[in-house]
C-alpha cells in the first residue's frame, strides 16, 4: 500500500506512452496524452495525501480539529486539469489544420507525404 | 480497511485508462475518455481533493468528449464531402 | 521500419518502467504524516481568513503562478481562434434545424439557468467550499451549449454573441493584472494580498483580494471555454470546403 | 472506515467495473448506454462519501456530477446519431434500476441526516440525477433524428 | 395592439419574475450561510440566469 499509488501512476503514464507511440490516428494520439496527463494527477494527489486526513476546506469544520491533507498539490493539479484541457483543444485544432492540409490524419500516411 | 475504498478505484482507474489506450477509434475512444473523468472525479474524492475532483468533473465530464466528437465528425464530414459525387 | 520503431518503443519504455518504478520506491509513503509545505500553507491561509486553503495558495500565495496558467490558457485559446478561423477556400453553409424529441428540449431549457447558477456559486464560494473560478466558470460555459445539444446550432449563436465573449475574455485577463499592479501602487509586491482588509472567517468577502482574482479566472475561463467551443462548432457544422480542389485520397479513420 | 464508506465502496466497485466492461464492449449502442450509467453510477457513491467523510461540502461533486453526466451522454447522443441510427439503443429495465439506486442513496442519506438545508439539497441532487438519467436515456432511445445537418 | 404589446411585456415580465424566484430559492439551498451580501449575490446570479433562461427559450425554435 505505501507504493501502490505511485505505481499505478507510472503505469498510467507508460501505458499513454504507449498509446502514442502506436497510434494511428491523430486525434486517438490527443486522446493518449489526456491519459499521460491523468498520470500526473494521481501521482500528485498521492504524493500529498495523509492517513485519516481531510480536505484542508474550513467551510464546514472547525480548523485543527482534523489533520488535513497537502494542500499546494492540490493547487497545481486543479489549475493544470483546466488548463490542460484548452491545450488539448489547441492540439485538436492542428490536427484539423492537418486533415485540412494534407488530407489525412495517420501519421504513418503524413510521413509518406513529407518524402 | 479504509485503504480498501482506494485501492478499488485505483484499480478502476488504471483499468480505464488502459481501456482508453486500447480503443482506437476516437469516437468510442471518447466514450472511455469521459468514464475515465467521472472515474477520476471520483479517485481524487477519495484522496481528499474535492476541488480538484470539481475541476476534473467540470472538465471531464462533458468539455472533452465534447471537443474530442467535434473534431471526430469534422473529420469525418471532410471525408464524406470529398468521397461522395455532390 | 515499424519492427524498429516498436523494438525501440519496447526498449525505451522498459528503461522509463525501471527508472519510474526505481523513483517510486524512494518517495515518500503514501500517507505519510510529514507535510512540510502543507501545513504552512494552511497556516497561512488561516491567518489570512481564507476557508479554503486551496484557493488561498492559487489566489494568494501563488497568485504569480497562477497568472503563468492563465496566460498558457490565454494562449491556448488565441492559437485556436488563429487555426480555426475561416480560409479562403471555405464556404458556411447554414445547418438544418434538428429534430429533437420533445422531453430533450424541455430538459435542455430548464437545466440550461440551473447549471448556469451552480456554475456562478461555484465560482463565487471558491474561497469558501470546494470550487472557484477555474471549476466554476467551465460549468457555465457547459451550461451554455445545452442549447446546441438540446436544440440547434442556431439557438446558441441568438444567444451568444461571441465578440462579447472575446472582449470579456481579454477584460479578465486584464483585471487580474490591475488587480496584482494594485498591490504594487499600495506599496508591496506584485499581486501581494494586502489591499482589502481579510474580514470575517467564512463569509462570502473573506480574503483580502482572493474572491476578486478568483472571480477574474472565473470570467476569463467561462469566455474562454465558450470561445474554444464556438470555433469548433463553427468548424464541425457550418464551415465546409468548397469541393473541387483536392481530390486525392480522402483516407479517414 | 463506516457503513456510508463501506457503501460506497462496494457501489463503486461493482457498478464502476459493470459500466467500465460495458464502455468498452460491444457495438455502439451499448458503450453509450454504459457511458451514461456512469453518472447514476458514481453520483450516488459520491454522495455517500460526502456522508462518511463526515464533509457536507463534498455533496457540491455529486450536484456537479448530476447536471453536468447528462450533458455529456447528450453530447453522444447527438454526435454519433449516425452510428446509433440502426440500433436505437434503450434499455429501459437498467435506466429504471439505476434510478432506484439513485433515489434509495438519497432517500437514505436525508434520513440519515437532520432535517434543513442540506436535506432539500440533497433533494434536488436527486431530482435532477434521475431526471437528467431518464432524459439521457430517452435520448438514446431515438432523441435525435435527422441531425446531419446541425 | 397597444393591448397587445402590453400583454406581451406583462407575460416578458412575468416570466423573468417567476425564473429569478426559483433560481433565487434554489441559491438558498445551495449555500450554507445567509447574509447580506450573500443575499446580494445570490439575486444578481439569479437574475442573470433569468435573463438566459428566456433568451433560451426565445432562440429555440419549437416545431
Amino acid at each position: 500500500m505505501h507504493v501502490l499509488p505511485y505505481l499505478i501512476a507510472a503505469y498510467i503514464f507508460l501505458t499513454g506512452c504507449y498509446g502514442l507511440a502506436t497510434s494511428r490516428n491523430l486525434i486517438h494520439a490527443v486522446g493518449c496524452l489526456a491519459v499521460c496527463q491523468s498520470a500526473t494527477y494521481v501521482l500528485l494527489l498521492a504524493v500529498g495525501y495523509r492517513d485519516g486526513g481531510t480536505a484542508p476546506v474550513f467551510s464546514d469544520m472547525r480548523p485543527g480539529s482534523r489533520p488535513v491533507v497537502d494542500p499546494v498539490v492540490q493547487a497545481l493539479t486543479l489549475t493544470d486539469i483546466v488548463v490542460g484541457a484548452t491545450v488539448t483543444a489547441l492540439l485538436l485544432a492542428l490536427v484539423l489544420q492537418i486533415a485540412k492540409r494534407h488530407g489525412t490524419i495517420d501519421p504513418d500516411e503524413l510521413r509518406e507525404l513529407r518524402g | 480497511m479504509s485503504d480498501a475504498l482506494t485501492v478499488v478505484v485505483l484499480v478502476l482507474v488504471a483499468a480505464a485508462a488502459t481501456a482508453a489506450v486500447a480503443q482506437r477509434d476516437p469516437a468510442r475512444q471518447a466514450l472511455v475518455l469521459s468514464f475515465l473523468g467521472v472515474l477520476l472525479a471520483a479517485l481524487f474524492t477519495v484522496l481528499q481533493a474535492p476541488d480538484v475532483g470539481l475541476s476534473q468533473l467540470a472538465v471531464g465530464s462533458a468539455l472533452t468528449p465534447l471537443l474530442i466528437m467535434l473534431s471526430v465528425r469534422k473529420v469525418r464530414r471532410r471525408g464524406r464531402s470529398k468521397e461522395g459525387p455532390e | 521500419m515499424n519492427r524498429l520503431r516498436l523494438v525501440l518503443l519496447t526498449v525505451g519504455g522498459a528503461g522509463l518502467a525501471a527508472l519510474l518504478v526505481a523513483a517510486c520506491l524512494r518517495l515518500p509513503d503514501f500517507g505519510g504524516r510529514r507535510h512540510p509545505y502543507g501545513d504552512r500553507a494552511v497556516h497561512a491561509s488561516l491567518s489570512r481568513h481564507t476557508a479554503n486553503t486551496i484557493a488561498s495558495v492559487n489566489f494568494d500565495q501563488r497568485a504569480y503562478d497562477t497568472l503563468g496558467e492563465m496566460s498558457i490558457l490565454f494562449a491556448a485559446v488565441l492559437g485556436c481562434v488563429v487555426l480555426l478561423r475561416q480560409a479562403g477556400d471555405e464556404r458556411r453553409a447554414r445547418p438544418e434545424p434538428a429534430e429533437v424529441a420533445r422531453p430533450v428540449r424541455r430538459y435542455a431549457l430548464l437545466v440550461l439557468p440551473v447549471a448556469l447558477l451552480t456554475g456562478l456559486y461555484v465560482i463565487a464560494h471558491g474561497q469558501l467550499s470546494p470550487g472557484g473560478g477555474f471549476q466554476g466558470g467551465v460549468v457555465a460555459a457547459t451550461a451554455l451549449h445545452l442549447l446546441y445539444l438540446g436544440a440547434d446550432y442556431r439557438a446558441l449563436e441568438r444567444v451568444r454573441p461571441l465578440g462579447v465573449y472575446e472582449t470579456t475574455d481579454s477584460l479578465a485577463v486584464a483585471a487580474y493584472l490591475v488587480l496584482g499592479t494594485a498591490g504594487v501602487l499600495a506599496g508591496t509586491a506584485f499581486l501581494a494580498n494586502t489591499l482589502l482588509p481579510y474580514g470575517t472567517f467564512n463569509t462570502l468577502s473573506s480574503g483580502g483580494t482572493v474572491p476578486l482574482l478568483n472571480a477574474a479566472i472565473g470570467m476569463e475561463v467561462a469566455s474562454a471555454a465558450v470561445v474554444l467551443l464556438a470555433h469548433f462548432l463553427d468548424q464541425a457544422v457550418e464551415i465546409e470546403e468548397t469541393t473541387g480542389e483536392r481530390t486525392e485520397g480522402a483516407h479517414e479513420r | 472506515m463506516n457503513g456510508w464508506i463501506l457503501a460506497a465502496t462496494v457501489e463503486l466497485g461493482g457498478a464502476g467495473a459493470a459500466a467500465l466492461w460495458g464502455v468498452t464492449t460491444g457495438p455502439p449502442a451499448r458503450r453509450v448506454i454504459a457511458q451514461n450509467l456512469t453518472t447514476s453510477a458514481v453520483c450516488p457513491a459520491l454522495l455517500l462519501l460526502a456522508q462518511g467523510y463526515g464533509r457536507p461540502s463534498y455533496v457540491d461533486l455529486a450536484l456537479l456530477l448530476a447536471l453536468l453526466g447528462p450533458v455529456g451522454t447528450l453530447v453522444f447522443a447527438r454526435l454519433l446519431s449516425d452510428d446509433l441510427a440502426g440500433d436505437s439503443p434503450s434499455a429501459w429495465a437498467l435506466t429504471w434500476a439505476a434510478a432506484a439506486l439513485g433515489a434509495a442513496v438519497v432517500v437514505a442519506l436525508c434520513v440519515a441526516g437532520d432535517p434543513g438545508r442540506a436535506t432539500v439539497k440533497l433533494l434536488v441532487i436527486g431530482a435532477l440525477l434521475i431526471g437528467g438519467n431518464l432524459i439521457a436515456s430517452r435520448a438514446l432511445a431515438g432523441g435525435f433524428r435527422g441531425v446531419a445537418g446541425g | 395592439m397597444t393591448r397587445r404589446t402590453a400583454r406581451a411585456a406583462l407575460l416578458a415580465a412575468g416570466e423573468l419574475l417567476a425564473w429569478w424566484a426559483a433560481l433565487a430559492l434554489l441559491w438558498l439551498v445551495l449555500i450554507s450561510t445567509v447574509d447580506t451580501l450573500e443575499r446580494i449575490v445570490g439575486a444578481s446570479c439569479a437574475a442573470a440566469g433569468a435573463l438566459l433562461a428566456r433568451a433560451g427559450r426565445r432562440a429555440v425554435t419549437w416545431r
